[in-house]
């Protein structure tokens, strides 16, 4: 017996033994560079062109000798898009791999979960993806322990705004649409954005019939379309991350004859025309950038580059994590230090134009500081228009590069 | 003599856990925060091992009392923040009652019928999480103010001992009396009953036992996280791999639990740079300990002890 | 124990359903007596005893343990009032020791109570000894012989130390000698004031120890008395051998392959885990004859026709036209003409008459299954009848036709038939049984018949052999029977 | 109920939740066979379906094969994975002496969990876990009670009938389908019969392999699918299955109707984000007034 139990002991024994196995460090801590952590989805398409854009510009960096001498290395986590496991592979690029800063996640979920923990661990992290507001109100109101935090794209309010500009000078002024209806997948993101929505979209002339929110894993959505075609609206204003392939193909498959324009993510990636076997074409979307549309000078060589080391295109968090990437270099350049505290505040400071136009973060005395700044002279975004397997942007006018185009089942009018 | 013998093995375990107490001397944060969620998982594991191999219920919803736990302890943090004790008491609460609602199918319907009872009752609080988003925070998840401590060390020699102590008393539980009285239930409800043992009674403990360590685990991991969600409470993957780590470390020894935990997570940790493919392999590991050593790995230590 | 401990039951009732399986049952026992209580199978003797242990609740009735009324408690409370029962199927607790099962039985109902106290240990001691458990206190269940884990549960019965103790088959699957041991055991419990209700099949296997006996059959009560009284009864007899019998046996030197018979069963011996369900079991049947194997419920029939049709492991040999069977799948074996009309029936029971014949000559080729289901519709009209209605839907005489019709199907060799007269009204066996002596009549089969109703099985058989606790102890031709057997057999 | 009038919902209704159906019927009846058969609950059901998909799927996105061609490939990979879903975890759980009888019910489950996830965890790898879609066989919409209704919904539930039919007039017309029939009934019975029960589960599995390929690639058409699908996918049959009375494959037929009528009323009249709900706690019920289902024998 007394054997048995300690057999049960060495057994015991040897499971903390591979912890200590685990604890020796993966990679030696090296002071000639300057560490970034990647937390990513890489098996969401999303997700996937994180890594990718942010080696690209790392290696471009590196190419031009680095920053302060140092130079930039990556360390990549797959997340499997969950949260759990991004605390881990957070905690283990702080107290393992000793990142000096981390590009999180293009999913509210996951930066909303290490945004403690980025606090905790007092090392900056910025999301190239996610869009709920309350990742910028939670700094507001604990900005001296969140202030680690920095969100790299638009917030849902932003986006809001710009889906209602876009609309506003392509519905209203070009179609002369009068009314719609919000339909949104039911999460937190959505939440802000459904708000500023239905204050928006009257402003910009669009009358809102009925406000539809669904849950991330329907399946069928032949209910709501039908529902939606019964308030005869002239346009269904979307807000779509989750889901994406389903609702589009099913859209063209029952022909709903009602437009579809919003923020529909996963129509920013360029796989989206084969995920959906073409029923996407017709489709309208919101996005800061788009393969052809040169936003900025900087957008299309990286596009091309990009384009050439991977074989696709980036998805919308590709550019942003692109530009993370050159003004976190260029933050610890002016920071002179990888002091967590110094970055933070060199960051604030940032004034850089990347690919999505010229990046600036809101001050800690706003609503929500470290959300990007929009408008006319910093990021406007675009409204692009799925045509024959391209991503054309029509909006707005100066980088436009194609003009509307509906498939035939699409009665523009008809309902009024 | 036996219970000597459950002694010594206790006596191992509390060596065990003072050289594990050790660790963080040696050992960087991170390897702590994953063997604090191992230790969580552990708990999880050896709660559902009470009720499966003891009392004989194929329970599927590990998660609806952890996440019931979790969720309840969050929601309160987040609503008022009263002191955290406060909440993780009421999540254990939540849990109990909970667990006492899952009892109830158990004591009419069997086998897979009950076995579904359990999956759907982890369908409606997911969907419940899902729909009331504005109290939970829905699909996205809930980010609780307050956390017990940031310290790896601190939160790893909490859940280390939570875990320590857990195990001490669900081991000695299931070699006390009233095991022996679970045990016998679960193997033939109608000879137990004519020997003059209430059934009902002892089954409805052992949901009640189960529930408590469930749902007070969860609030505390939810407290360690500093967020719920129904990808880390709540969501069946999560159930299924509590469950493979009970099976893994030996279905009926309570402890083995914790082996399987620490497997599953320790795996899945030195995979990391086969990248993608890490889970795919733990679950063929899983999937080949389960089909050719059904005893799993504390039933192959003890197999000796083993009789047919 | 002051007032005497004992147990009486009046006018106990039990229904399933439609089918009464207890009706107006009546029985006493005094301490430190021996009540026996006997009956065919579906007799209903074992309700009985669920419904004394609570384990059924009665639909009406009174059963009263030391003068309380306990009818429609649950189990539990009956057993600590004072009533212990010993299953015929024992599963002890394998992880356990033998002393750690007994204490099991020690322990007070309660959730309170985490640490055994020690006394609990010696008084465990104390009644293995009784049980003479004393040797193998610390040895695992699985490590022990089959007598030994009776023995538990008895221990585990008396724990209690129960007023009533209610034991179910007392004797099934002990070889002949662990059997005398068990019932010295039974007598002891007897002596120490323990009021004990054995439950059997016959009243032979209990004579020894019972001092009254009550026979019952569907569920009534047909006779009360000490051993020797009840057999003598008329109705029992009835019930056990039927009246007057005239045979037809041919003589077993008219089979031509008389050198190697049809079917051999060599020193055959079968265990259910430890329970020894055939021992050394040998006999033969030729080609062309009709043989019956007479035997109570319990006694190993369908145990040995399962392992002829190749669905149980087995020691000793099964030949067949000299042919060894092992390793033969049942299918196989089913295929080559050793069909076996099993006692459960195996219906489909969604499927109509038609279908399941269908089943049954589904390798026949189409003209040659639909002359062979004409032929069986002659054979059981009412089938005919029956033909497009679904199996379940028959009554149970019509189930027991379309068995052996679908078993017939199949063209056999050697047709097996169990217990095909179970729980069946006199005017359906009637038919059943005309319809058999056509088959012998008109055909050149083999029939290998299991029956516990002799009336049933002498009147077509050439040979009997009788099975008796997992052992032949008879052979000879069926008029012998009567003489040779009779009281045995009750 | 927005400007809609009454009667047009109730046509949408009626249509919508037909097609929905008919694929939950297509999809539960394999599982609903196997457990009749072989007693075995298979917890990979989903996983086995959205293998179909993706496959379906990458044949048309990479090899550029038209939808016949993708539908087959799909059917066939759903078929295959089926099959060694049996004759790697399942068969040899039901041979081996390791596990006590009473234990591989857990075992099964188990494993078949196990084997689900990592045929998840798998497509993921190889083509992301984002929703795909079959290229449908048949496209545009056609009017039926004054419901515009894609001819692929029309498709779906045409297709889902004639296998449905198909599967009946094996099982019912031809000796080989009545063994198996009967098997679900009493597999002891039919060993009886002279017939190998082992060939029968290799059978019986086959059918199932075609359903599992059939029902995902027609989901794939009409509804589309991700690797997250999987849970939902298998709890669905499950909980059609327990529904209709485990191992009564007319029970899961009935079943899937009601499960799917219900998901699409109230879909309709109370809101998408609801679907589920209703159906659970009928299950739940069901299960306390009838524990054996509608039409369970077990």
């Amino acid at each position: 017996m007394a054997k048995l139990e300690k057999r049960a002991l060495f057994a015991a024994l040897g499971a903390s033994a591979v912890a200590l196995a685990l604890a020796t460090p993966g990679y030696a801590q090296d002071s000639n560079t300057f560490k970034i952590g990647v937390i990513a989805e890489v098996q969401a398409v999303a997700g996937s062109s994180i890594p990718q854009a942010a080696q690209l510009a790392a290696d471009e960096i590196n190419a031009a000798g680095g920053v302060n001498g140092k130079k930039i290395e990556l360390v990549t986590y797959d997340n499997h898009s969950s949260a759990a496991e991004s605390i881990r592979a957070f905690q283990r690029a702080v107290n393992e791999d000793h990142v000096n800063a981390v590009i999180a996640s293009y999913i509210s979920e996951v930066v909303l979960a290490l945004e403690p923990w980025s606090g905790r661990l007092k090392t900056v992290m910025i999301t190239p993806g996610a869009a709920s507001d309350v990742i910028t109100q939670n700094i507001a109101k604990d900005y001296d322990n969140l202030k680690y935090t920095f969100h790299g794209y638009l917030t849902s309010t932003s986006l809001a705004d710009s889906t209602c500009a876009a609309a506003k000078d392509l519905l209203v002024g070009q179609l002369h649409m009068k009314s719609a209806v919000v339909m949104s997948e039911d999460a937190a993101w959505t939440t802000p954005l459904d708000a500023e929505y239905l204050k928006c979209l009257p402003d910009a002339g669009l009358n809102v019939l009925d406000h539809i929110r669904f849950s991330p894993d329907t399946t069928d959505f032949t209910p709501i379309f039908n529902k939606i075609e019964g308030e005869k609206p002239d346009v269904m204003i979307t807000g779509i991350s989750h889901v994406g392939v389903q609702p589009t193909v099913q859209w063209k498959q029952q022909e709903v004859p009602i437009p579809m324009l919003g923020v529909a993510s996963q129509a920013t990636n360029s796989s989206f025309w084969n995920d959906t076997n073409g029923a996407t074409e017709g489709v309208l979307y919101q996005a800061v950038s788009g393969p052809d549309v040169a936003v900025t000078p900087k957008t299309l060589p990286f596009v091309k580059a990009f384009k050439a080391k991977f074989g696709n295109f980036p998805s919308y968090a590709g550019y942003t994590s692109y530009d993370e990437v050159y003004y976190l270099a260029d933050a610890f350049k002016r920071a002179g230090s990888t002091d967590s505290d110094k970055l933070v505040t060199a960051l604030e400071a940032t004034d850089y134009v990347g690919t999505i136009g010229r990046i600036q973060f809101k001050g800690k005395d706003t609503s929500n500081p470290h959300a990007l700044k929009v408008g006319p002279d910093t990021i406007t975004g675009l409204m692009l228009q799925w045509q024959d397997g391209k991503q054309t942007n029509l909006w707005p006018a100066n980088v436009a590069n194609g003009k509307l185009r509906f498939p035939k089942f699409i009665k523009i009018g008809s309902a009024n | 003599m036996r219970f000597s013998s459950a002694m010594r093995t206790l006596l191992v375990l509390l060596v065990v856990v003072v050289v594990a107490s050790f660790l963080p001397l040696g050992v960087s944060g991170y390897v702590l925060g994953l063997l604090t969620i191992a230790c969580y998982f552990g708990v999880f594991a050896m709660a559902w091992d009470l009720l499966f191999g003891f009392a004989g219920e194929v329970n599927f919803g590990p998660t609806f009392l952890i996440g019931t736990g979790a969720y309840t302890a969050g929601i309160l943090d987040n609503l008022y923040q009263p002191p955290i004790w406060i909440c993780v008491a009421a999540g254990t609460i939540a849990a109990v009652v909970g667990g006492v609602v899952l009892a109830l199918p158990a004591l009419r319907v069997r086998g897979p019928y009950f076995g579904l009872t359990t999956l759907v009752a982890v369908l409606m609080l997911q969907n419940y999480v899902v729909v009331d988003a504005s109290l939970t925070g829905g699909e996205i998840g809930l980010t609780v103010p307050d956390v017990i401590t940031i310290s790896d060390a601190k939160n790893y020699e909490i859940a280390l001992w939570f875990m320590a102590i857990s195990a001490a008393i669900l081991f000695s539980l299931s070699r006390s009396p009233v095991g022996l009285i679970l045990q016998a239930s679960g193997q033939d409800a109608v000879q137990a009953g004519a020997l003059g043992f209430n059934v009902t009674k002892h089954k409805l403990f052992a949901f009640i036992i189960s529930a408590f360590f469930s749902g007070l685990a969860g609030a505390l991991m939810v407290f360690y996280l500093g967020s719920a969600s129904v990808g880390t409470f709540v969501d069946i993957t999560v159930g299924v791999q509590i469950i493979i780590a009970a099976v893994l470390g030996g279905r009926r020894t309570i402890l083995g639990g914790v082996l399987g935990a620490v497997f599953i997570i320790a795996m899945a940790e030195a995979l990391r740079p086969i990248g993608d493919l890490a889970n795919f392999v733990v679950f063929a590991m899983a999937l080949v300990v389960v089909l050719l050593f059904p005893s799993g790995f504390f039933g192959l230590l003890t197999r000796a002890k083993e009789g047919g | 124990m002051a007032e005497p401990a004992h147990l009486e039951v009046s006018g106990l009732t039990k229904r399933f359903g439609g089918l009464v399986a207890v009706k107006d049952m009546a029985l006493r026992v005094e301490t430190g007596k021996i009540l026996g209580l006997i009956g065919p199978n579906g007799s209903g003797k074992s309700t009985v005893m669920k419904l004394i242990m609570g384990i059924e609740r009665p639909d009406a009735g009174s059963v009263r343990i030391g003068g309380v009324e306990v009818a429609g408690w649950p189990s539990h409370r009956i057993a600590r009032l004072g009533a212990g029962m010993v299953f015929q199927h024992s599963r002890p607790l394998h992880r356990q020791t033998v002393l750690e099962n007994i204490k099991l039985a020690l322990l007070p109902d309660k959730l309170t109570r985490l640490f055994a106290d020690p006394a609990t240990d010696e008084h465990a001691r104390v009644i293995a000894e009784r049980v003479g458990l004393d040797g193998v206190l610390d040895r695992r269940p699985a490590t022990l012989p089959f007598a030994d884990l009776r023995k538990i549960e008895i221990a585990k019965a008396i724990a209690r130390n129960p007023k009533v103790l209610l034991i179910d088959e007392p004797f099934a699957g002990l070889t002949s000698k662990e059997t005398a041991a068990f019932s010295d055991l039974i007598c002891e419990l007897r002596d120490s004031g323990h009021a004990i209700l054995l439950v059997d099949h016959n009243v032979k296997s209990v004579s020894r120890l019972v001092d009254r006996v009550i026979a019952m059959y569907v569920g009534e009560h047909i006779a009360e008395g000490t051993a020797d009284e009840v057999m003598r009864n008329e109705t029992v007899r009835r019930v056990y051998l039927g009246g007057s019998i005239e045979t037809a046996a041919r003589p077993e030197s008219s089979f031509r392959d008389a050198a190697v018979p049809f079917l051999e069963v060599k020193d055959v011996s079968v265990h259910y885990g430890k329970a020894q369900a055939l021992e050394s079991v040998s006999f033969h049947v030729h080609a062309g004859e009709f043989v019956s194997v007479v035997g109570l419920n319990g006694a190993g029939k369908t145990t040995l026709f399962n392992t002829i049709s190749g669905l149980l492991p087995y020691s000793g040999e099964i030949r067949r036209e000299g042919a060894v069977l092992r390793g033969q799948s049942a299918a196989t074996i089913a295929r080559n003409g050793i069909v076996q009309s099993p006692e459960s029936r195996e219906l489909f029971v969604d499927m109509t008459v038609r279908e399941n014949l269908d089943l049954g000559g589904q390798r026949l080729p189409i003209a040659e299954n639909a002359t062979q289901m004409a032929w069986l519709f002659e054979l059981f009209p009412i089938l005919k009848a029956r033909q497009n209605q679904a199996a379940g839907t028959l009554s149970g005489g019509e189930q027991q036709m379309l068995t052996i019709a679908r078993a017939l199907m199949m063209k056999p060799k050697l047709l097996i038939l169990d217990e095909p007269t179970l729980g069946l009204a006199p005017v359906i066996l009637e038919q059943i049984s005309k319809a058999l002596e056509r088959l012998r009549q008109t055909t050149q089969i083999t029939v290998l018949l299991g029956e516990q109703n002799v009336t049933f099985a002498l009147p077509h058989a050439d040979r009997v052999y009788v099975l008796e606790h997992a052992r032949i102890v008879w052979e000879g031709e069926p008029a012998r029977f009567a003489a040779e057997m009779g009281t045995g057999y009750l | 109920m927005g400007t809609a009038s009454v009667s047009v919902v109730f046509w949408q209704i009626l249509v919508d939740g037909f097609a929905v159906s008919s694929l939950y019927a297509l999809g539960a009846m394999g599982f609903a066979l196997i457990f009749g058969v072989s007693g075995v609950l298979n917890l990979s059901h989903g996983a086995l379906m959205v293998a179909a998909v993706v496959a379906a799927w990458a044949a048309g996105d990479q090899l550029h094969v038209g939808p016949y061609t993708g539908a087959a490939i799909g059917i066939a990979v759903g078929f295959i994975a089926t099959l060694l879903t049996y004759f790697i975890i399942v068969s040899p759980l039901l041979r081996t002496r390791k596990i006590r009888e009473e234990e591989k019910e857990i075992f099964i489950l188990t494993a078949t969990l196990l084997w689900g996830i990592m045929i998840q965890e798998l497509i993921a790898y190889l083509y992301t876990n984002n929703a795909k879609t079959v290229a449908p066989i048949v496209e545009g919409v056609m009017s039926i009670f004054g419901v515009r209704t894609p001819k692929n919904e029309l498709f779906t539930a045409v297709v889902c009938w004639l296998v449905i039919g198909g599967l009946w007039l094996l099982v019912n017309r031809t000796r080989a389908g009545k063994s198996v029939l009967a098997a679900s009934m009493n597999p002891r019975g039919v060993t009886l019969l002279g017939i190998e029960l082992s060939q029968i589960y290799i059978a019986t599995w086959a059918i199932y392999g075609l359903l599992v390929g059939i029902a995902g690639v027609l989901l794939g058409m009409f509804l589309g699918v991700s690797s997250y699908s999987v849970g939902p996918l298998t709890a669905s049959a499950f909980s059609i299955v327990v529904l209709g009375g485990l191992g009564s494959v007319s029970g899961a037929l009935i079943a899937a109707y009601v499960v799917g009528y219900l998901e699409t009323i109230t879909a309709y009249l109370i809101s998408p984000a609801y679907r589920t709900i209703p159906a659970l706690l009928l299950l739940i019920v069901v299960m306390y007034v009838r524990p054996r289902g509608l039409l369970g024998r077990r």
